[in-house]
């Protein structure tokens, strides 16, 4: 890997948008540097690469990066980025979503994507909450955190995203943090090498909402949080209450869609 | 890395190597976060009354590019070719 | 067995007609969830499509078919879905984006009695005021309707190119009869067929705005991913350079652009057929399968001296106002046959505006009108 | 003029495709107009079928059989549901073997076209072109010539000769019922 | 210090008045799925709720959020949910059920700016026209709209009783504006307010036919499961019994008596306000927050000399034809302002069926009409 | 377990409204009795439980059944059930779904169920296609098998529901087919008795279409291939190829979601 | 299973205890799919021309019940209280 | 008469509680109308914020505050977005360490709100409260009983007694800049 250079990046891949519209502190511009850090690592052409997002803070990151961008409906962005694979299938696509978009509404589209198999990257900015829509619970919010429809603390067991993504056909299922910056663009790099439908859970945070009531304010203590509670993969995945394995925790390979598809239907 | 070793293929002295980066700090993008504070290990910046980043002492980084890295905002930048 | 057949004179069931013209007009990328009665249309596109090197793909429900084809449309294909009613309601909220970000595509939705399951099996005229309004917000759409065999492939060969031309989603509203049944169908040359593309930049990538346009038509030219355009597209209000905006004027002029878009089309979209119409008294105003009912009661009514007349809509959407309210000049009355409560007629009255009485047949609970009921509406006095 | 005529039995006796056969004839060889539509729905599945053919000159506003001028009935539960819709001069053409019609104001005839197939055409299947065929030479709803141009075209590889045969018993079949009824 | 508040007036934000109003109507359950500009609800009934006993579920998206309450309703609960333009648009499917099946509900709609993502942080008066036929197939539906955060209070108590009486789903069409600005409310004594509750079996369980009705409204007793009587219910059409049918005439009288079960609530759904009406020669038709700068400009008109009046609507759906009829006969001249391209002006039009000339205006881009703009339309010749 | 004895079943659980709709030699009937079975095995009251389907041929069990019953729409009878459980706790709520239902359309809500572990039973009538519209390749269709809409084999791969459905969260697992009638029915009482959200898979079948178009023409054909197919679960679910595991494939305890919500939440 | 034990908590004896189910087919219901010839072990069912079943052989049932299990359509049911 | 007043700064400055706490002084003990409406949207976030109340006698037909006479910016940015829209005549009450004002058809008042209520009151946080104080002081768009009933109304327990001389303090910073400025 380079060094960052955040300047070189964003004069190369990103769009003359910026401030981005994200909190003081949010990480989603940290895993976003990360994204485009692994790009320019694959050395991706701008004009045969779409970036496709649903709705939500993290969804906003198409709009600032200098590539084909689709800023879809709200948990739609794989079915979107289906077509626009399936369509022309020399293009490369990469999806960014929430965990509210990619897991709540969007949950459906996840695991069938998972399981079909199409070449795509699926980026989850991962911070366990709605941040766009101030902070109410979602479907990865920790049992007892405070949310704004839980402020009494959360009642449900969250999602294991990767686990559901590996349970649902996915081939390539890794997680890294915000703070893991190079492990997170690596894994990125892996995933679009990929060949098949690639999952990588990008833990993110919301300093305003999920942060701020949870005795986390600053995106800073975020990233400690990030770092406490991370540990490496040991092929188990067994960790200690409360830590989450990252790496690589499933790689395995089944035939891409489109490729059977070209061989067995049309070539038929 | 030795200084004479050839980086990235082309001869790295042609180009200007440093032991300190140029830190350039867009305040323009900034928000003020302080991450770049917080994660700064050789406390090179402190913050102004809107919680930006000041390089107070340049001399001290070590170039781990932690603040470039988590900026959120790509506000910082180190440039500069590194030495080591 | 000396007999040949015409080369190019088919028997098709109605949604084989549709999967024949889409095909013949370039539609090359399928994706869709089954439904009764429309279902025949992705089983035959499922076989007839990778024979023509395109893609079908069965999506896990019909949000996620609107939203593919959607995407198949951005990377520059003719895209294709169709279902039923409890499907389309479903892909209201895409369609509404589809709307937003001017994407060509066209949308079958083959009647059935609703609301809900309804009657999975019978035919309704039901979806009429939904395909107008279906998805929150103003919107434009055009909406298509036949009522032969013969026509369902022509709209659909007109849906793909209006869709193409006016970067609209269009929707053809059959039913379960006309999807069903089969008729004697001349098939158009190859060659013979109008194949509109969506306008294409004149201008480099660097000066490219997605929604920059300065036609006469206010159709912005589309580029397709992959074709070394960047640009972001995005289902909330944006300027011509397609990037988000919360500027009221821009929103303003934005949406009424599109709206304005389609009424510059207004000559374009008015497909009526007229029956009689010339010194009409009594004019039917119908559409679909009922239009055929209709015919035949107009024909009976001259034969009993009373003078009628059909004017058959083929577009719904944008409904032909200014038409009808001419009729509504000349005629001295107005009949308007639905397989529903009464849902286009007020697009009808609205149009009248007084000039001429609008009366309201209906008919529910999955038949057909029966030329009949329709006479016998006729020859009231 | 237009002419209606309804094919009904249970699923699996080809009906739908003999519908398809009368009205290809219909419209592809005799240069008509032609609608032809059945049932959907679940009744549809193993139960009971049904195919309508309409045949006019001119163009076919409505859609539906209302009044068949000849039906053909295959099963006892399509006889039931259908026996008395046909048009009171009619034609009612039934499988001898599988249905028992009474008395009403239709001609009707009876033919053993399920034994007929499989004993003398060899393919049980092929009963639905005997009673096309019959249907024809008691209706000429079409013209023979092109009844058997179109069962040629829609007739599996190999069936061909198999599809003919067995629409010409329909012929001969139903010219001799006639022959007892006249 | 010595002041003090009137003890049941409060200073409310809109949402929260609908909140305060749905509690104080036995509402005790709520599924949801947040969206601007209705979040607020979600937020304070995840916390008002639990305090009542009731409880709130955040579901995984705005169908099941909607599929949820329907399920609350078949308990015996008075459910609630909110959502906006693009929730809404997703509720249709289910939305369709409810009406079918006859299940009491309440759905608020914020609206926001529409199509798609649209604006979603500005007002609009977008989905007046989805709301009434959103999804596909005829269907009843009653659709209410508050312009002030009394009236947000006051008509969602109206929509759970209406909800409760006729068996229906009600839409409280809302917008950003009333829903986000504080208003003084005087809240009604507990006591007097209404509380509605559907209609219950009078017949034993053996007897007791889902949709039967003896009764003049045409509203079905409505047994609760787990009170001991079974039934089925469903989305298919269906008889008396609740079983699904495929029989015209069957199918043809329930989707008929539904439609008739609202036409004879017409007096009950009749909620217009009416300012300076009595000699008014232009008369303006608003709703919303839409009718705030109408009211205004009307006064102002006043002084300046020409006749106007207002009248506001606050049930959309089923819209006052009769009335807007008789508005038309008296009065030289309607104005229509709309927060949309045109929308409820159409049902304006029909039922003035040319008797008095039809003006809309429109307002697009996230802005509220400011009451000048009315105001110059009225002083206009 | 009692003798079958299908007419007393029949007079105490069923309306008059026998024959059903499905087309000969259909599964769905067996798995329904096997339902119904379970239902007497566990006594339950009618009157206090209520059977919810989606839309599909399996889906319409549900009208034939003498219980509070609802036929919602396609794929949303688990968002209906959750209504119908949150609003009435006391009541025993059990799901009625195709495979079809419960994951294509119906895969959010199938996981979000199996996350929140609200008292829930779900019985999925797996027959590996959608039956109710003639036969079109569905999530649980096997690569290569022939389907109206995949008529030279199909090319995906098919979700494994069980491993989706506990990836997801469930706590309570279960596979068995119609052929392996008894222990279906012992598996949904335990399911039924089990606090939480329990999933049973029931392999069905489809004569009509599945089983035409791929060589099993009847019933009895599909009943074979069950009882060659399925292998008990040992305890790791490692099988032969095209093989599967039935039994209880997994089982957990975690806090039933209305009970913690009227303790935590309520009961604050 | 001795027939003098207890089955149920009731005394078995006050029931008529058969070594033969009473095989009730409704013809109404039975569809012919086949299933119970195919699958009764004991070739007691032929079918007749609409695939439904005859009762051939009955003295050979073994009272297996995998008629009355199988059945897709309720329409077998084996009375009678087991002998064993 | 309708009167409208704007309160603008950035999040965290407490400026829709002061709204709230306006409006509930007007409405809850003055017996006036009252909309209060604020900012919503992805800008509300950390950025700007914004509160605007309208008080009147009678019904408050249109909701939206348009030519607020008076208004109190607390950042820089607020004051550019909205500086130029108060009355001609009106009150632009600012905080002169924040926000830096040109010259305008306003009266301008600038006063150390943030610091006095860091140094004097003791809490930074009532920056808001002295600048209501000032506010009422300058324009008596409620009256002051009904305000300081409002203030303790909404007052976190405890703190009641710093935010009413929060208040104070306000009438009186007002009450001595406007003598100077007369
Ligand atoms: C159909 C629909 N429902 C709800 C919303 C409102 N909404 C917008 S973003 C969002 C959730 C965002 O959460 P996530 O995807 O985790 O992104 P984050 O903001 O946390 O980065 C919601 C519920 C919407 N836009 N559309
Ligand atoms: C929204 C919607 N989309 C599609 C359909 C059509 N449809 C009805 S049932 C069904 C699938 C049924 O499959 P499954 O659930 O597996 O049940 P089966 O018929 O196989 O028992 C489909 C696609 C529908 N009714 N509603
Ligand atoms: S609301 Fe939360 S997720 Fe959204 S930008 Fe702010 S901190 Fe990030
Ligand atoms: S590079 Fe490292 S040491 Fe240097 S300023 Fe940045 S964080 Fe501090
Ligand atoms: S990390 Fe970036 S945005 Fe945050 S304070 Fe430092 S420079 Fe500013
Ligand atoms: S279509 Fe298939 S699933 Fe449906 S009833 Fe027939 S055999 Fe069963
Ligand atoms: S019980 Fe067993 S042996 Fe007896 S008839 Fe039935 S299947 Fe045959
Ligand atoms: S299993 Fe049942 S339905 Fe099938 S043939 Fe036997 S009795 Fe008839
Ligand atoms: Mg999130
Ligand atoms: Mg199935």
């Amino acid at each position: 890997m380079q060094t960052i250079n955040s300047t070189a990046l964003v004069q190369q891949y990103f769009r003359p948008k910026l401030p981005t519209i994200w909190c003081p502190g949010c990480a989603h511009g940290i895993v976003t540097k990360a994204l485009v850090h692994a790009v320019r690592e694959l050395d991706l052409d701008p004009k045969k690469t779409v970036l496709v997002s649903g709705i939500g803070c993290s969804s906003r990151a198409t709009g600032y990066l200098d590539f084909g961008t689709v800023h879809t409906t709200h948990g739609r962005a794989l079915a979107f980025a289906t077509g626009i694979k399936l369509a022309r299938p020399e293009l490369t696509v990469i999806v960014i979503s929430g965990d509210g978009d990619a897991s709540a509404i969007g949950g459906n589209h996840l695991i069938h994507a998972s399981r079909r198999n199409i070449d795509l990257t699926l980026v989850v900015y991962q911070n366990g909450t709605y941040g766009m829509t101030g902070g109410q619970y979602a479907p990865t919010t920790r049992t007892g955190q405070i949310t704004t429809t839980s402020v009494g603390g959360h009642v449900e067991r969250p999602f294991d995203l990767c686990t559901l993504a590996q349970a649902a056909g996915a081939t390539y299922v890794a997680r890294s943090t915000a703070y893991h910056f190079d492990m997170l663009s690596r894994l990125i790099v892996k995933g679009v090498r990929h060949k098949g439908f690639s999952f990588v859970e990008a833990i993110s945070s919301c300093p305003t909402y999920a942060g701020r009531m949870n005795g986390m304010e600053t995106g800073a203590e975020a990233l400690t949080y990030m770092r406490e509670h991370a540990v490496p993969y040991d092929g188990t995945g067994s960790v200690a209450q409360g830590k989450f394995p990252i790496g690589i925790l499933h790689e395995s390979q089944a035939p891409e869609w489109l490729e059977v598809y070209q061989q067995q239907v049309i070539g038929r | 890395m030795s200084t004479s070793a050839k980086d990235d293929g082309r001869d790295v002295r042609q180009e200007q190597v440093l032991d300190l980066p140029e830190i350039a700090i867009n305040r323009k993008w900034c928000k003020g976060c302080g991450i770049c504070i917080a994660v700064c290990p050789q406390d090179v910046y402190t913050a102004d009354r809107d919680g930006k980043p000041v390089i107070a002492q340049p001399d001290l980084c070590i170039w781990c590019e932690r603040c470039d890295m988590y900026c959120p905002d790509f506000a910082i930048n180190l440039a500069g070719k590194k030495l080591w | 067995m000396s007999l040949t057949a015409p080369p190019r004179r088919k028997l098709l069931q109605g949604n084989e007609a549709c999967v024949e013209a889409a095909l013949a007009v370039g539609c090359r990328f399928y994706a869709g969830y089954p439904i009764t009665p429309s279902s025949e249309i992705a089983e035959l596109m499922s076989r007839r499509l990778p024979q023509a090197g395109g893609i079908y793909i069965q999506m896990e429900d019909e949000i996620s078919s609107i939203a593919a084809i959607i995407g198949g449309s951005l990377s520059g294909a003719k895209p294709l879905t169709a279902t039923s009613g409890p499907g389309f309601s479903l892909m209201q909220e895409n369609l509404g984006y589809a709307a937003l970000a001017e994407i060509p595509l066209v949308i079958v939705n083959v009647q059935r009695v609703g609301p809900s399951t309804g009657m999975a099996t019978l035919p309704a005229q039901g979806d009429v005021m939904q395909a107008r309004w279906g998805t929150h917000g103003d919107h434009p759409v055009v909406v298509l309707s036949p009522s032969t065999v013969g026509e369902y492939y022509s709209l659909t060969v007109e849906a793909f190119n209006i869709a193409e031309e006016l970067r609209v989603p269009v929707v053809i509203l059959s039913d379960e009869v006309v999807a069903h049944m089969r008729e004697i169908v001349d098939l158009p040359d190859p060659d013979e067929i109008k194949l509109s593309r969506r306008p294409q930049p004149a201008v480099p990538p660097e000066q490219y705005k997605p929604y920059a346009t300065t036609s006469d038509n206010l159709v912005p030219p589309m580029a397709a991913f992959g074709d070394g355009y960047l640009f972001h597209v995005t289902g909330l209000y944006h300027g011509e350079d397609g990037f988000p905006t919360n500027d009221p004027k821009t929103a303003s002029q934005s949406i009424r652009r599109l709206h304005e878009k389609l009424d510059r089309a207004a000559d374009r979209l008015m497909l009526t057929d007229e029956l009689l119409m010339d010194d009409a008294d009594v004019v039917v105003i119908a559409y679909g399968s009922s239009a055929r009912a209709a015919a035949s009661a107009v024909q009976s009514a001259r034969e009993q001296g009373v003078k009628a007349g059909l004017l058959k809509l083929k577009c719904l959407w944008p409904f032909p106002a200014a038409k009808v309210a001419e009729v509504a000049q000349r005629a001295h009355r107005i009949l308007v046959p639905e397989m529903n409560l009464g849902q286009l007629v007020g697009e009808v009255e609205r149009a009248a505006a007084g000039r001429a009485p609008v009366q309201l047949l209906t008919k529910v609970g999955g038949e057909l009108f029966v030329p009949e009921e329709i006479l016998k509406a006729l020859l009231e006095v | 003029m237009r002419r209606e005529v309804r094919l009904a039995g249970t699923g699996g006796q080809g009906l739908i495709l003999a519908g398809i056969v009368l009205a290809e004839a219909a419209g592809l060889y005799d240069g008509k107009q032609v609608v032809q539509s059945q049932v959907y729905g679940p009744e549809s599945r193993g139960g009971a079928s049904r195919a309508d053919v309409i045949v006019s000159d001119r163009a076919i506003d409505y859609p539906k059989a209302t009044t068949p001028e000849a039906l053909v009935v295959m099963s006892a539960e399509a006889y039931a549901k259908f026996g008395k819709q046909v048009k009171p001069d009619g034609v009612l053409l039934y499988d001898s073997e599988l249905v028992q019609v009474a008395a009403g104001p239709a001609q009707t005839f009876g033919l053993p076209l399920t034994r007929v197939a499989r004993d003398e055409v060899g393919r049980a299947i092929t009963a639905n072109m005997i009673a096309l065929g019959a249907l024809v030479e008691l209706t000429g709803i079409v013209s023979k010539e092109a009844l058997e141009a179109a069962a040629a075209r829609r007739a599996p590889k190999g069936t061909v000769d198999i599809n003919l045969s067995a629409i010409r018993k329909g012929y001969a079949l139903a010219g001799a019922a006639r022959e007892v009824v006249v």
